[in-house]
């Protein structure tokens, strides 16, 4: 069962005192039990998310199902998302991304065997002057080439 | 050459601390906005002619004064949910200059009497989120933001709400939604959002680019801000120029400016070797234009809409002759498949249609009518949905179509691209 | 009160009222899905377009407010090619699975598509593979599938029911309807949401694959579950019924009914009911025909009514209080009559929506005649005479259902403890197998059987008519009570059996029957 | 109509039309044992008339490869039948994909009129008629078809295949 640590708990019920309405809080509450269950939300993280918010469960799995950013089952300790929307698509994203896929010998929105990468292709990340791009968690990778890309992924730890 | 007119001191670094931009003049327009009153504001940002720079154009001073006349608490909220392909302006803005933006901000919310206002930000962009939040406690730390701001008697209050990944929530009543914690499904209309918006209340969504360009209107004021740009598409706006030019980037010119000069001047004209083949001028969600149509368009949106395309978010993404139309309508389709939010039937169901269509005739299963499917279906699609995801779809889809017709006939007879020469199993493995 | 102009008719509209009530009240046809009056607007099959002059785009009409001097038309060819394209946008991934699926021959699919549908599909491509019998709780199986995400199960679970539990998840055509992992469609209310589905999503379990609903006829009646009183429709055929489903009533029950209520046909159906007149021996029950045993045993009633005790239900019509309370006092002189009440502790409860705490359709109706005919009698002071032996012949109108009567067995056994008991009653019941020897049982009619009127609990008189025959030889309460008191049944001729009542009205139910009985039967979804 | 006798003195002497019929019957006879190929009476029953593949004889209910039934219940037969001779009694699958499926199918074939208008009916090719033509049957209650014989009776080797099956319709999504 998950349960969220003290200092995620803190935080939801910050949330839930920050915004006028009290369903605000689902998207940043969300954000929260994501990084707390290992960048994925399973079921049970609504459950226990429903009874510290008291909100239904099926409007949280409602938001949580509608947003991208939410993912809906386990991931690579480096989530790398390689954005493949038009203007990286011109510049080379899609090739890109079946490169790191291909180096990393994995399928698109699979986890590598050691569970350290899943590379997804994403749609428009708001980087198309510096394309192709790619985020990896929280940052942003520009103006990347097959090789420079490959090159940082295996720098990371 | 370019306007600077918001985006003078980006390349200074301190310029997104307080400091920097104080030391620029940062905030006094704030004071001087707050000596007058807030129908004189509304008055000269209407003189100023500003239209909404998130896409639709709407004139701001106009959309302002839709608010009921009446003391029910209202909201202000800034869209940086910037979601359409191409488009990067916003990102730069808070990231380079967070306080021009709530500087505009409460300047706005001062001027449709608002005690408290959102910036609605992409949760993509970790970084200008983290930009922002910062500033925000700057600006209040300094008395900006708060009580009694610079002893003015006026109240405000300032957040940040992250999104979570969904194109439609940069649509006003989708992000409404969003920020009310419900799926980022777009409200129905009427209610329009400045009379019933976030929680009912009456609510105004501005861009974060017009919410800054109040800014310079307040500071100079309106005759000086309409000498740029044309007589109805007065002042500067950022371009985004993205796709196959030499440098892509932000470029902020006065409106009208030509759209070569953007392509050849600013963003150093086509890679070696390539030619020009096509333009989406306004976002993924505008028609797009062919070289010749290119050639003569100039940046406002009276000259873009006459040849029947938008200049939207002001998103340049240009296309050199090596892409195959079929294979980037494609991508387009695929891109509003995966990002219609599923409220209307036709929009549903059309952009996937519209995308499996494309993709069997890539995929070589396409039949000569599908083509006229393709137009049919878009024609159906337009304008019968709450929002416009569904004609942002539909008219990529007619113009491609159009403009390069004999591409997804080669497509469907020769089983491969006409201008690559390839089946589409090769060109992704 | 706007007036507006509807295809060229004038029409004078509330205050408020949007174009799709409009049309409606000006008895017209329009294309929707997810406008359901009871529910908000969600505006999104976008099949309900209307052209009203001025405006250059179609607008929905569930949600624009008619104005003054509005000029609408829905019969244009913008507008019939917007709903044709809107039905096919509907269709290409909905599965073509009418064959084996319960909601063919009254679904809103079939039904428009027939009306306003393109007839030239022209999707070629795969459609979209959901899930397939989802089971959602005890009440309900979903289809993700056949469901067009019209939202209106959603709306009722958020906006009537308020128990949350339906969800749209995901977006675009991957949308779907569901409830939370292991969590059950389970409230008191479920089935309204197969009601308001417009396409077979949504099935009820009870009446899965039971029947084609073209084998089935309908009329109106009123649920007897409690004392609400919703206006019901039952669907039957000669094997009896199969399903009850609610009928608009303002001042009742609104759209709505509670799963409950849904149940009443299954104790009028023949295996629950008592067929024969029985008398029980000490070898075991001999069968009589119903009226002659009621007749042949009169003799029990009318030797001395004085001690004979008349215990009632609230189950019963007040045509047949009235006629039988006459009979005992007014003939007869007594007033030896008792009121059995069931659970009388949770008389007064109430859900808050519909159901009530009183299972009974007709409480108030026996009160007010109780009260009117003077009598006010303790149960208690029934089981001392039966002691004493002041009470020799007890005569029962027992409950439609049992199911609701907890003391059934209880009271059964303090009441056969009298010289001779009859009971009359339209079910039977297990304990009718343990009764003492002298005991008579007359089966009665359900309340589908009879005609007459019922009181709800805010005292709102509700007339039903009879639906269907399904024990025939079942006599109603007055019947049994004339022959109890030694009279004879008399037919009396109906002076307009002769007179061809509606030749008009034949002749349109004939055109309709031509085209789809169904659809216009059902009218407006 | 009704039977006009002619009273004539031709017809009191029968004898003369006997022997005509007499002599047409051995004339036959004879032409008969002469060329037996051409001979149109079979010894039935140990020799069968074969008539035509389409010929509308009894109904057999088709299945799929794995051998269930193809018929989904829809009641599409039972509606359109004019002698109301087809009962189905409907059930639900284990398999979703199957959904609905028939635990009672019955024909009384006796009030069958074979005017096939429930092959006509049926969506999924459940219900066809064969060309068996031969419905012997002692009492009442076997003259009334179930699944069983439906089916699989033993002349059908095992029971017909549908065209399309099931999982094929869906993989081609229909």
């Amino acid at each position: 069962m998950f349960q969220l640590s003290n200092e995620g708990l803190t935080k939801v019920k910050k949330e839930l005192q920050r915004y006028e309405s009290k369903d605000s809080a689902i998207i940043p509450a969300l954000y929260v039990a994501q990084k707390e269950n290992k960048g994925w939300i399973s079921p049970d993280v609504i459950h226990h998310l429903s009874q510290v918010m008291d909100i239904a469960e099926s409007k949280i799995t409602e938001v949580f199902s509608f947003y991208t950013m939410f993912n809906k089952k386990p991931v690579g300790k480096y989530h790398v998302q390689v954005c493949c929307t038009l203007s990286c698509a011109l510049n080379g994203a899609r090739e890109l991304a079946d490169h790191l896929c291909h180096e990393l010998k994995v399928r698109a929105e699979e986890m590598t065997e050691d569970g350290r990468f899943t590379i997804s292709k994403v749609e428009c990340l708001g980087s198309c002057g510096t394309a192709p791009m790619m985020q990896v968690n929280d940052r942003y990778y520009e103006n990347l080439t097959p090789e420079s890309a490959m090159n940082i992924l295996r720098g990371l730890k | 050459m370019e306007t600077k007119l918001l985006s003078e001191h980006y390349h200074q670094d301190d310029f997104q601390n307080l400091a920097g931009y104080k030391k620029q003049g940062g905030y006094q327009v704030l004071a001087k906005a707050l000596k007058m009153t807030s129908q004189q504001i509304i008055d000269e940002v209407k003189a100023s002619g500003l239209r909404g720079r998130g896409g639709a154009g709407f004139p701001t001073g106009t959309k302002w004064s839709f608010l009921p006349k009446n003391n029910e608490p209202r909201y202000l909220l800034c869209n940086a949910d910037e979601g359409e392909p191409g488009t990067f302006k916003d990102r730069l803005m808070m990231e380079r200059a967070p306080h021009q933006l709530i500087e505009g901000m409460i300047i706005s919310a001062f001027a449709i009497q608002s005690a408290k206002s959102y910036v609605y930000i992409r949760g993509e962009y970790n970084e200008p989120i983290r930009i922002v939040e910062k500033a925000l406690r700057e600006a209040y730390e300094a008395g900006f933001l708060g009580k009694n701001i610079l002893g003015s008697g006026f109240n405000h209050e300032m957040d940040i709400y992250a999104g979570a990944g969904a194109y439609i929530c940069g649509e006003e009543t989708g992000m409404i939604s969003s920020l009310e914690g419900l799926k980022g499904q777009p409200k129905l209309k009427p209610p329009f959002p400045a009379v019933q918006g976030y929680l009912r209340k009456p609510t105004i969504v501005n861009n974060v680019e017009t919410l800054a360009a109040v800014v310079p209107i307040i500071k100079d004021g309106a005759a000086a801000y309409k000498k740029f740009g044309t007589e109805k598409s007065p002042g500067t706006k950022l371009f985004s120029l993205s796709g196959n030019v030499v440098r892509p980037g932000n470029y902020e010119v006065p409106l009208g400016y030509p759209l070569k000069d953007l392509i050849y001047k600013l963003g150093g004209g086509m890679k070696p070797g390539k030619k020009l083949k096509a333009v989406i001028p306004g976002g993924s969600s505008a028609p797009v234009l062919n070289a010749i149509e290119a050639e003569r368009a100039t940046m406002d949106y009276e000259c873009l809409a006459q040849m029947g395309s938008m200049l939207g978010s002001g998103a340049v993404i240009v296309l050199d002759d090596s892409n195959c139309m079929v294979d980037m309508l494609g991508n387009l389709t695929h891109f509003y498949h995966h990002e219609s939010c599923g409220q209307c039937t036709p929009c549903r169901e059309g952009t996937g249609w519209l995308n499996k269509i494309v993709s069997s005739i890539m995929e070589g299963r396409g039949r000569l009518q599908d083509i006229d499917l393709l137009v049919k279906v878009a024609d159906n699609m337009k304008g019968r949905t709450i929002c416009a995801l569904s004609d942002a779809a539909a008219l990529p889809v007619l113009s491609f179509v159009q403009k390069f017709r004999d591409e997804f006939e080669y497509f469907v007879r020769e089983g491969r691209s006409k201008v690559r020469g390839i089946s589409y199993a090769q060109m992704h493995h | 009160m706007p007036k507006c102009t509807i295809n060229g008719q004038e029409v004078v509209v509330k205050d408020g009222a949007t174009i799709i009530e409009a049309i409606h009240h000006n008895n017209q046809k329009i294309a929707h899905y997810c406008w359901h009056p009871g529910l908000s607007v969600a505006g999104v099959c976008r099949l309900c377009m209307v052209e009203i002059e001025g405006n250059p785009r179609l607008q929905i009409a569930c949600n624009t407010v008619v104005s003054e001097g509005m000029k609408i038309n829905n019969t244009s060819e913008k507008v019939k090619d917007a709903a044709k394209w809107g039905l096919d946008f509907h269709l290409i991934n909905h599965p073509l699975d009418c064959p084996i699926c319960d909601q063919a021959g009254e679904c809103g699919l079939q039904d428009q598509y027939m009306e306003f549908g393109k007839y030239d599909p022209e999707m070629a491509e795969r459609k979209v593979k959901k899930k397939k019998v989802v089971d959602l709780g005890p009440t309900v199986v979903l289809d993700t599938e056949r469901c067009i995400l019209c939202s209106r199960c959603v709306r009722f679970t958020d906006e009537v029911s308020k128990t949350n539990e339906l969800g749209i998840f995901n977006r675009g055509d991957r949308s779907e309807i569901g409830t939370f992992d292991g969590k059950e469609l389970d409230n008191k209310y479920s089935l309204n949401t197969v009601d308001i589905c417009p396409v077979g999503a949504l099935t009820s379990k009870d009446f899965r694959f039971r029947q084609r609903v073209w084998y089935l006829k309908d009329a109106q009646s009123i649920c007897t579950g409690c004392s609400t009183g919703c206006n019901v429709k039952v669907y039957f055929n000669k094997e009896g019924l199969f399903r009850v489903k609610p009928v608009f009533n303002e001042k009742v029950n609104g759209y709505w009914m509670c799963d409950e209520g849904r149940d009443i046909y299954k104790f009028v159906n023949k295996n629950a009911r008592l067929l024969k007149g029985k008398k029980k021996k000490p070898t075991g029950f001999e069968e009589f025909f119903p009226g002659a045993l009621a007749k042949d045993i009169s003799s029990l009633v009318t030797a001395d009514p004085g001690k004979v005790a008349f215990v009632v239900t609230g189950q019963f019509t007040n045509e047949e209080y009235d006629q039988v309370f006459s009979l005992w006092t007014k003939k007869w002189g007594s007033k030896n009559i008792f009121h059995w009440l069931n659970s009388p502790e949770k008389q007064n409860e109430f859900d808050g929506l519909l159901l009530r705490g009183d299972r009974n359709p007709n409480t108030q109706g026996l009160l007010k005649r109780l009260k009117d005919f003077g009598i006010s009698t303790q149960w208690k002071d029934l089981i001392t005479k039966i002691n004493t032996h002041e009470i020799d012949t007890v005569v029962v109108a027992g409950p439609e259902n049992p199911i609701w009567f907890p003391d059934f067995k209880e009271k059964l056994a303090s009441l056969a403890k009298a010289k001779s008991l009859i009971w009359m009653q339209s079910s039977n019941h297990p304990e009718f197998e343990n009764v003492p020897a002298g005991t008579y049982l007359i089966p009665l009619k359900s309340f589908v059987e009879k005609e007459g009127t019922f009181t709800n609990y805010s005292g709102l008189d509700q007339k039903f008519s009879k639906v269907t025959t399904i024990v025939s030889e079942a006599l109603t309460l007055t019947e049994a009570c004339t022959l109890l008191a030694g009279e004879n049944l008399m037919i009396r001729p109906d002076p307009n059996v002769l007179i061809a009542a509606h030749p008009t009205a034949d002749r349109v139910t004939l055109e309709h029957r031509k085209k789809n009985e169904f659809v216009f039967r059902r009218g407006a979804l | 109509m009704s039977v006009v006798q002619r009273k004539s003195k031709e017809n009191e002497w029968y004898l003369s039309g006997i022997f005509a019929g007499l002599w047409i019957t051995g004339k036959h006879l004879v032409k008969n044992l002469l060329n037996k190929k051409q001979m149109p009476t079979l010894n039935y029953p140990e020799e069968k008339y074969e008539y035509s593949p389409r010929f509308k004889g009894n109904h057999v209910l088709t299945v799929k490869k794995d051998g269930s039934l193809r018929c989904t219940a829809c009641m599409l037969c039972a509606t359109n039948c004019p002698a109301e001779c087809i009962t189905i009694v409907a059930s639900e699958h284990e398999d979703p994909t199957v959904e609905k499926f028939p635990i009672h199918y019955q024909i009384d074939i006796l009030r069958c009129v074979f005017c096939g208008f429930c092959e006509e009916a049926c969506p999924v090719d459940a219900v066809r008629m064969g060309p068996e033509w031969q419905t012997p049957g002692i009492n009442g209650a076997q003259f009334n078809y179930d699944i069983n014989h439906l089916a699989y009776r033993p002349q059908l080797k095992g029971g017909i295949q549908t065209v399309l099956d099931d999982e094929e319709r869906h993989k081609s999504g229909i």
